[in-house]
């Protein structure tokens, strides 16, 4: 096995690699940028180097001084974790160049499924249905036109360059084609450095279910059941769980396969997402495959006792796959609340700030990743997700009480979080019935009205008040507040009251 | 120690009026009710009423005590509470017939980021709700929405400024 | 299900049953001492109401308070944890008298099977091999030294009433018959109110392995495989592992047919725990039936996916067993370590005080029951175990290396804790084997010389102090520490060293 | 800010000496060495030396500043150690010709509890290791030893008397 590697990442997946490695003897040697110094995972790795200001720019996306400071330290092998370089073939490259072993597939994997075009050919290819659309690259608007007059609306304008709702652009009618087809190309321009569009049937109340597939380096592939990742709001997922409640043993099979064609079509290796989409009446289309480890790989690992961070790094080091198909057994359901720094009364407006107190219960059944403790500021310079909570229970509704168990004990002072979002999020009828698709959060959940207050939790917050008033707590700006002090009359006046 | 007697709390809006009578027993809706509490933290308190358990906490950042105001966190939901003891409500009678509800004036920054469109001019008239300023911050575009009906009276801040924490970008009557 | 129940019980044990019964919506009640009044289990309840002052037999211990708070707020049934009065017969029968259901045996069954003596009676009626030993109690001193010779030395004095490691005397030679023979009963009468004595075979290195069994109230009856408890020190369990590397297939399945004929004949219904005692030659002999659930439960729980405490709410409502002996199929393997305020340096002296900063970094496969908080006072009146860390993991080897890494990161300043031994204890020759036994500790591991520390290790904690002195963090005793100033002359000095 | 100067830190008996020549480079064995650290808590330490990390704590407990002795707890290993800089280096050489290892003359009481024996009169000599007394605490039965040859000089508890934490119970030599 590997005895250095290094990982180029930074808050909770850097905590997790780190971890991971510590557990097979591996060193560990983090980077990490001003703002980073003594976060937790450049504390915890075994060694920790400076790569540069806070700005991501300006250190976690400088792939050269990575290498070079892997070379300086003897890191066999660096890990991408997911986000800044992880999807960038040019840094694959660079550690191939380098002879540092990229832990993910190879460049030319990531550079050719990177575009969506050629990941559709692969799809084409392994005949895995895809979502109606054209070949390549929109020219113009005229071919715009003709061909969303061909697929017939409403259509989906999306960037070839990238995934996450950059550069995209539902359009209904041909009137909304010409801004939309300008907003879309400005938005990925500025997203990818690269404005080619293509254009794709608009699936309605499409369900957005993916497959987690491990491949190693001598050919063999396997998958380990879908996630469903419905949940999003603004194409961010929120909350993730397996199984779908939508799936049946008969599909799942069919799209676990058709997930395992693709990979080897595209002489995929390593941890990898086949991301499918589901219509209303159940048909599966191909969308995309994520070169990486994705952020909700616990769901997976929880209901079949694999680390996937742990298999990643023996298929990196040549290992063959140490499970077959039929060892792959998921168990039970689990779900993934992602908890972050935002103000979901506020329009999801980020939260910046130093945490002051942070209690949470886990116990039976709960596992956190997370990479921030009591203390820690959270800055406006990296992603606003700071954990992820992972419950597993033998049943779906078991799952639901018991993280909504964990939510409500959850609590945070300093910053503000969604964990009150997620709580009724997860007890919306909608999402106990299971029957929720991409749609639903910005469609409907967020003009829900709130429920009221009952009496007693009423009178707990007027006391609260109260006692935080007595307590002067709220000095630390300006005017003194005015208190007035128990004279002994006051004290009888009241007696009088008994 | 609590300043004994009648406190009018106000949550969101609705206003409920309870009476200290001792450190541990308060007169509410006309009967004596038992309660004990502990500041887990300064912002955190764990409250027990009559042996239910409740855990209650402050967020500094947009509580304005000198305004009595408290932004209180109940199991992750956020409540504006406006809390006045006796004394404060001798003031108010007095003082220039203050509206009672809370008086949000100044818009301050949420976060360090840059304006990218800033849609008032001083003297404009604005509803609930309109959309101020755009915030740039993260790569995301955050709008800036106006807490009350009000006319612009300052505006400090002009397009391409960037913006500290809780620096104050505008102000209304 | 029940829709309201009582913890008579604090500290983790006490977190764990309130938050099991939350997830299945039963609404829950704890009692508190003055100490307790905010611990964290009294505040997470929905209810909490006062028992009495600090020490255990003013609040924990009174029955009849727990019973009329229990009537007083509309409990159905009460959950006794471990330990206080989870084993006292009087308290079950109480619950049966005022209708409230006891979540767990019968208080006939507890009384029966707390006897040594009538357990053993058990076992042999159940076939179950039971330690060479006498039947009933010692008469006196001439009886002691009668049986001793018939059984022939080394034996075991052991107390009827009770375990533990209380009131029980190793005798190798019949010169140290009548000494061990009178402290034996006194310790005997001091800890269980009870000073009948009897006399077995004592076994050279011992091995200690139990079975979970679960007993629902119409007859079925099914066990989860065994726990090794072995590693102990003065009788009291400090890792438990599951499985154990010296039962192989057949041994393990002989001796949970024997759990469940022990239970059946003792007409046990509920959780509880059949413990055998293993000599050198993997003869097995019927030790004890614990009554109750045990501290070490998780150990079962992680590797059948099972919730034993909502499997007792579920048998206490009268429910059939949900699993059968086929459904249980354990995986992998899992430890669990117990963390307790104790100063392993200095003969484990328990440790008191206010709990400033906990570290403590979890994740994939790690599971902590917990029932304090950074800000928790620790006290002399309760257990010292503060907290619990399981791992599981694919291999017994993998199971080592993860528990092995969170304790290398755990720590904890304001009280000693025992996680230094417990990572030394992991990781020693002997464990690392799987061959030791339940003297292992005691007779070896204590006067084990510490490893020395290497130059980088040594530079670090020198730089350390220095760090510390320079911080004045240690004024909080007396005579001011002389502070040199760094004057100009004194800088330029040293820059000449450069 | 870090006290420039030489530093001879023991540890368990073994001596190291440092040179600090800046708020981030030390001088050991010859060789300069860079570092970097951070206070998490006033008792805990984040050390990073040349890139390798390390995390210590100080026990406020066992430290006795004023006599430059510091209990540190390092991954959940104790080590008692002496610092002294060159202030402490030069009174130690006028002073009363101190010993030099740790003097630890007051044995206190490690936690509340009842005196179950007591084993030594005033002028008793005892060895390192002796038991002086038995601590009844929690059910437990907790011998107190010697931590060093010397007299008995004071005694201020007697059988059957409770003592709180931290409590004198004898005074050596």
């Amino acid at each position: 096995m590997f005895k250095k590697i290094l990982i180029a990442n930074r808050g909770e997946i850097a905590v997790r690699v780190i971890t991971a490695a510590k557990e097979m003897g591996i060193k560990t040697v983090a980077v990490y940028s001003d703002f980073d110094k003594f976060s937790m995972f450049a504390r915890i790795a075994d060694e920790a180097y400076h790569l540069g200001p806070s700005p991501a720019a300006q250190s976690y996306l400088l792939g050269e001084k990575i290498i070079e400071i892997a070379k300086r330290t003897g890191c066999e092998a660096i890990h991408p974790g997911y986000g800044f370089l992880s999807e960038r073939p040019i840094f694959a490259k660079l550690c191939e160049d380098n002879k540092i072993k990229f832990i993910g597939p190879s460049s030319s994997a990531i550079e050719f499924l990177g575009s969506k075009t050629n990941a559709k050919d692969i799809a084409v290819k392994a005949n895995v249905p895809t979502v109606p659309g054209m070949h390549g690259a929109l020219k113009d608007l005229n071919h715009a036109i003709e061909v969303s007059s061909q697929i017939g609306f409403p259509i989906l304008l999306k960037a070839s360059a990238g995934g996450g709702g950059k550069g995209m652009r539902v359009v209904r009618e041909l009137s909304e084609l010409e801004s939309s087809y300008r907003q879309a190309k400005s938005e990925s321009l500025a997203s990818f450095g690269d404005d080619s569009v293509f254009i794709e049937k608009y699936l309605e109340e499409p369900r957005h279910i993916e497959f987690q597939i491990l491949a190693d380096e001598h050919g063999n592939v396997v998958h380990l059941g879908e996630r469903e990742c419905s949940m999003q709001r603004r194409h961010q997922k929120i909350i993730e769980e397996s199984p779908s409640v939508i799936l049946d043993e008969k599909l799942r099979k069919e799209m676990g396969e058709c997930a395992k064609r693709i990979a080897l079509e595209a002489n995929y290796s390593n941890a990898g997402t086949v991301e499918f989409i589901l219509d209303k009446n159940k048909n599966f289309y191909f969308l995309e495959v994520n070169t990486r480890l994705q952020v909700e790989h616990p769901v997976t690992e929880v209901r079949t006792g694999l680390d996937l961070v742990k298999e990643q790094f023996k298929i990196a080091f040549g290992e063959k796959l140490s499970v077959t198909q039929e060892d792959i057994i998921p168990k039970g359901h689990s779900i993934e609340c992602r908890i972050c720094a935002e103000d979901s009364d506020n329009n999801f407006m980020p939260s910046t700030g130093k945490i002051g107190y942070i209690q949470k219960i886990l116990g039976n059944g709960i596992r956190e990743d997370s990479g921030v403790e009591a203390g820690d500021e959270i800055s406006v310079y990296y992603d606003p997700m700071i954990s992820k909570l992972i419950c597993f229970a033998e049943t779906r509704e078991a799952a639901i009480e018991k993280m909504s168990r964990v939510l409500n004990e959850y609590s945070i002072t300093g910053i503000k979080t969604n964990s009150g979002f997620l709580l009724e999020l997860l007890n919306c009828k909608e999402f106990k019935s299971g029957n929720y698709n991409t749609q639903f959060i910005e469609k409907e959940f967020l003009n829900r009205k709130s429920e009221s207050l009952d009496q007693e939790s009423e009178l707990a917050i007027a006391l609260s008040s109260v006692l935080f008033k007595n307590n002067n707590v709220g000095q630390s700006s300006g005017k003194p507040i005015i208190q007035t002090k128990n004279t002994e009359w006051q004290k009888k006046k009241f007696n009088s009251y008994r | 120690m609590i300043g004994l007697g009648k406190y009018i709390a106000s949550i969101n809006g609705k206003e409920i009026e309870l009476l200290v009578i001792s450190e541990d027993t308060i007169l509410f809706n006309g009967k004596e009710i038992k309660f004990e509490y502990s500041f887990l933290k300064k912002d955190v308190i764990s409250l027990r009423i009559e042996g239910k358990n409740y855990q209650v906490s402050l967020s500094d950042e947009d509580s304005q005590p000198e305004e009595n105001s408290y932004s209180l966190d109940f199991y992750s939901k956020k409540y504006e509470t406006i809390c006045r003891n006796e004394t404060d409500l001798l003031i108010d009678k007095f003082s220039s017939g203050k509206k009672d509800n809370l008086q949000k004036n100044n818009i301050k920054s949420p976060m360090p980021g840059i304006i990218l469109k800033l849609n008032v001019k001083v003297n404009d008239a604005v509803k609930k709700g309109d959309i101020l300023l755009v915030l740039e911050a993260m790569k995301m575009e955050n709008e800036l929405k106006s807490p009350r009906d009000g006319i612009i009276k300052k505006i400090s801040i002009s397009e391409k400024t960037s913006v500290e924490k809780n620096q104050l970008l505008i102000e209304l009557e």
